[in-house]
């Protein structure tokens, strides 16, 4: 019973990650108005983010800060016994760059905004078309 | 456009399956994600950089060159929200909003502005009375936040967190200023020109500390250089230098934050916003 | 580890993420975002990487809301999709 | 300081950018010097890295001090140092020809624009330097938003709309790398290229590494605007300000494509990538097709700009399709092709910013006369147009030759023939603009025909980098002997024959 949950949680892990992003690739390629593409765009990213975060899980591990006390080198550090803390660092960038990103992608279309006086791509490309 | 999306979304979720099934079980501690690099982050932190929290010693010290970079992208994005929102040449508002304070009375001003004094107060043409409860609940607040923001700037060595969370905090503190209050309150009390010199200074004062372990003979970021500066051995040096680098940052995500969002909220003017 | 929370959770995401790209009105998206960030974050402390969970909490759930409220607020609720 | 040479070339525009935006606030004066300055230091380190590499062969630097994999290290190769060479020297010429239009496009918002400019080359420098796979990732973000910010600052309609476009699309493909790099980091557990290289022969047959192979594939390709995935390109370069789309025009695409060149190579190494997938005929006729169509696109426009971004297109197909034809030749071309382009495009958008900045406008009904009114600046637009057309003595024609015997050799007529085609096509496309600017008359917009326009030729500040770059053309064309002896030979393994 443990092994198939086990399973279960391992697959549906994936799964979830696969069709967030597939949400999110969705919404930026089908959708019109232009920030709910930048919201899609941020569940994209996020998608990615939380891939990242389960390669880093380990059975039997627990947060990766050491335990110390004062004088704290005398007893050995066993690698299994800590999460891998790699892809957290990567995943501290990732974040930085998708908040980073929605800022220029926000100022882009408050810039679109006061041009076009609408956020529908179709209304500002028929707008365009006029001219 | 709705199916093309739905046939490349589907496309790119059936490859991405496809190449899961060679994936190590999830929350395996013999894959070679575990067992190949990380292990001497795990083994090896106390001992080389004398940080118990690894994502800590890993973000700013083995891998540090990226989280500069990871500030810099901050910075730039403050700068491009700058360069594209900011309107330089304003054009004077319509009329100004002026309210008396003891009274409640709105006066217009169609021209000009009044000269500043205490009975009037300029508000927003989107004006609410200020809820005092909100009011009073913020300014009892945003102390708190910011004494806990610093903690958990200063404490990123030893438990979650570092420069970028305690950063943020800091930024939301005036953030929740501006909404609370308005944005002119929160522009009063950190100016435009200060918010840009200290985001630029911050980003400095990482990407400095690495240019100085170069200029005292070392590699780029190779804090240990640092020992000829600061009366500690190498070890504590390499600690001593995350932390340096964990203000700079922390100073960077801060300013940065508060500029993009001025820069949002008012389309550039930093007259009325949200 | 507790697998039924991270189910439930997970499926939680899946539902808020869809909300937020169909919901008509995009301050309703902005705040369906904010959510998501938010599970986002349980999921991830969930599986012990607190200091991602802390930046998202503070970055995705606080910051980037603000922001898209803010932009939301700049231009307009109005969305056709 | 030649130990440092790696990291200074990155590191200098880096601090320079943050002292640039403080300067900004102070006196806007001083942006100017401060980033010819840094961007100055970087062309020199680069030149003298190459020289260190042609010497001493690969070299190595590691950042904080950490051996690899557990540390990023730089791992500089004759590729890395001469794709340096081209950027910072672009940048470099760019930068100072571009002085007097954005002192006029923008002349209130001078020091971010500077601040932006530098970071877009640091960015550009950092891909090109850097060994480790996640690293390139970050520089890849900083470029690109900076990139995002500068191309939003031209036509005040359409170019913020260009930009966004661009954004999303830019966007998906740097987080397709990066879940490429993902896919890789959980089949290998490493992120150093030369490390994951040692460990992926065993895993040639994982479904994850080929996983991750076709999305880092699709990821950079986005990025490039390879043809099918190309439609943020012409937009986003036409409305940009002449000053970041002569930028950012030569030194994107061909840093995406020595990015797609370096993880064939180093990563993913060249006998899984064209012998284990056996994909490679495929994507030389998907360049083939790129090559066509953006010639096809080029033909139909009306502008010089736009036309000019659709030849990017298919040069981007030239270089793809010589990568992929697996042979010693292609390769050659490919690798040679990236700083040819590099400088055409450069030398060609050069011009059309002189042009901006004289008749304010880039449409064909702008540029009649202009022989006679910018006799100069047309000059140099003839010698681009000869290499883009691939006339010897300038270097367009040697790469394509190399690329065309690499053609030959794999047995790959349909790109040969595409390859021809194009070639055909600019000889139509440029001698067409030719005859608009001798033949047709300067006319106003009252229709009055004036015989004699006088001259008003672009400051000097704008035409001597742009003969720089017009004497480079030839200069490279006739010492491409020399280069590909000296150091593209080095590059390319022995397996390849």
């Amino acid at each position: 019973m443990g092994d198939l949950i086990q399973a279960i949680v391992a697959k549906y892990n994936y799964w979830i990650y696969i069709t967030l992003m597939m949400i999110g690739l969705y919404a930026m390629i089908a959708k019109n108005n232009l920030v709910k593409k930048i919201v899609g765009m941020n569940i994209f990213q996020t998608a990615i983010i939380l891939f990242y975060v389960s390669t880093g899980v380990k059975r039997g591990g627990t947060l990766p800060i050491i335990e110390h006390g004062h004088g704290g080198h005398s007893h050995v550090i066993h690698a299994a016994d800590y999460i891998n803390p790699l892809p957290h660092v990567l995943m501290l960038t990732a974040i930085v760059v998708s908040v980073a990103t929605l800022g220029v992608a926000l100022a882009l279309a408050i810039r679109i905004y006061n041009r076009y006086n609408t956020l529908e791509e179709d209304e500002i490309l028929a707008q365009i078309r006029e001219e | 456009m709705k199916t093309i999306g739905l046939i490349i979304a589907v496309l790119t979720g059936a490859l991405l399956i496809y190449a899961t099934a060679d994936f190590p079980a999830w929350g395996d501690p013999h894959s070679p994600a575990s067992l190949h690099v990380s292990p001497y982050y795990i083994e090896k932190t106390i001992e080389e950089t004398a940080v118990p929290n690894i994502v800590t010693s890993v973000l700013a010290d083995y891998r540090g060159y990226d989280t500069m970079y990871e500030t810099t992208v901050i910075f730039s994005a403050g700068v491009a929200c700058f360069l594209l929102l900011r309107t330089f040449r304003r054009k004077e508002p319509e009329e100004r909003l002026y309210r008396h304070v003891l009274t409640g009375v709105t006066i217009h001003a169609k021209r000009g502005k009044l000269p500043p004094s205490g009975d009037f107060e300029r508000i927003d043409t989107a004006w609410t009375p200020p809820d005092l409860i909100i009011k009073t609940m913020c300014r009892l607040l945003i102390p708190f936040i910011q004494l806990f923001a610093l903690y958990v700037i200063a404490h990123g060595h030893h438990s979650p967190g570092g420069g970028f969370q305690g950063g943020v905090m800091l930024g939301a503190s005036v953030i929740l200023l501006a909404i609370s209050q308005d944005l002119r309150t929160a522009v009063r009390r950190l100016g435009e020109k200060v918010d840009a010199l200290l985001c630029a200074a911050g980003v400095f004062i990482y990407a400095g500390t690495g240019a100085l372990c170069l200029l005292l003979g070392l590699n780029f970021l190779d804090y240990s250089a640092l020992v000829r500066v600061l009366p500690c051995d190498p070890i504590m040096a390499r600690s001593h230098g995350i932390f340096i680098v964990e203000i700079g940052v922390g100073i960077a995500v801060m300013a940065t934050m508060i500029w993009i969002y001025c820069n949002v909220s008012s389309s550039g003017e930093y007259d009325e916003g949200l | 580890m507790v697998w039924p929370l991270d189910l439930a959770i997970l499926t939680l995401v899946v539902i808020v993420g869809i909300g937020a790209i169909t919901v008509k009105d995009l301050l309703g998206a902005a705040i369906l975002f904010g959510a998501y960030s938010f599970m986002m974050c349980l999921l991830w402390s969930i599986m012990g990487a607190v200091d991602v969970a802390f930046t998202e909490a503070s970055v995705g759930a606080g910051v980037s809301t603000v922001f898209f409220v803010a932009a939301v607020f700049r231009t307009s609720r109005r969305t056709k999709d | 300081m030649s130990q440092h040479y790696p990291a200074l070339i990155v590191i200098v525009p880096l601090l320079a950018a943050f002292i640039i935006s403080v300067a900004g606030w102070i006196n806007k004066k001083l942006c100017f010097p401060i980033a010819v300055a840094a961007v100055t230091v970087s062309t020199g380190s680069s030149i003298g890295l190459l020289f260190r590499v042609m010497n001493e062969g690969v070299v190595h630097y590691r950042l904080g001090g950490w051996l690899p994999p557990w540390g990023i290290a730089y791992y500089v190769d004759q590729l890395n140092a001469l794709v340096l060479c081209v950027v910072t020297v672009a940048a470099l010429l760019n930068l100072i020809a571009a002085k007097k239009s954005i002192e006029q496009e923008f002349p209130e918002r001078i020091g971010p624009f500077y601040t932006l400019y530098v970071l877009f080359v640091t960015g550009m420098v950092g891909i090109t330097v850097t060994g480790d796979a996640f690293n390139l990732y970050v520089l890849l973000e900083i470029a690109s938003i900076t990139g995002y910010a500068l191309i939003a600052m031209g036509d005040k309609d359409r170019a913020p709309l260009a930009s966004l476009n661009y954004l999303y699309m830019g966007t998906i493909g740097a987080c397709f790398y990066l879940l490429g790099v993902g896919y890789l980091y959980i089949a290998t557990g490493s992120l150093n290229m030369v490390d994951i290289a040692r460990i992926l022969p065993d895993l040639y047959q994982s479904k994850a590494v080929l996983g991750a192979f076709i999305i880092c594939m699709v990821g950079v390709w986005i990025k490039m605007a390879f043809f099918p995935l190309h439609g943020w390109l012409p937009n986003a370069y036409t409305f940009a300000p002449s000053a970041s789309s002569s930028l950012i025009a030569p030194l994107m695409t061909k840093v995406m494509i020595y990015v797609m060149i370096r993880l064939i190579l180093t990563v993913f190494t060249p006998k899984f990538a064209f012998a284990t997938l056996a994909i490679s005929d495929s994507i030389v006729w998907l360049a083939c097709i790129a090559i066509v169509m953006g010639a096809i696109f080029a033909l139909a426009q009306r502008d010089l700009k736009k036309m000019l971004t659709y030849i990017i297109v298919a040069e981007v197909g030239y270089m793809v399709g010589g990568a992929w034809l697996g042979n010693r030749a292609g390769m050659t071309g490919a690798i040679l092709h990236i700083m040819n382009d590099a400088l055409m495009t450069l030398c060609a958008f050069l011009v059309v910013g002189n042009i901006v900045y004289k008749v304010k406008g880039y449409a064909f009904d702008n540029l009649k006369g202009l022989f006679a009114k910018m006799p100069f600046t047309m000059g140099a637009f003839v010698i681009a147009a000869l290499s883009f057309i691939g006339v010897p003595p300038t270097c367009g024609f040697f790469s394509k030759w190399y690329l065309i015997s690499g053609a030959i050799q794999a047995g790959h007529y349909g790109f040969m023939v595409a390859l021809i085609f194009s070639s055909l096509v600019n000889v139509v496309l440029f001698f067409r603009i030719i005859e608009i600017g001798y033949y047709e008359p300067f006319s106003d917009h009252h229709g009055h025909d004036h015989p004699a326009e006088p001259m008003a030729e672009a400051p000097l500040t704008m035409l001597v980098p742009l003969y720089i770059v017009a004497a480079g053309l030839i200069l490279v064309g006739l010492y491409t002997g020399n280069i590909v002896n000296h150091i593209i030979r080095f590059v390319i393994p022995g397996s390849f024959v």
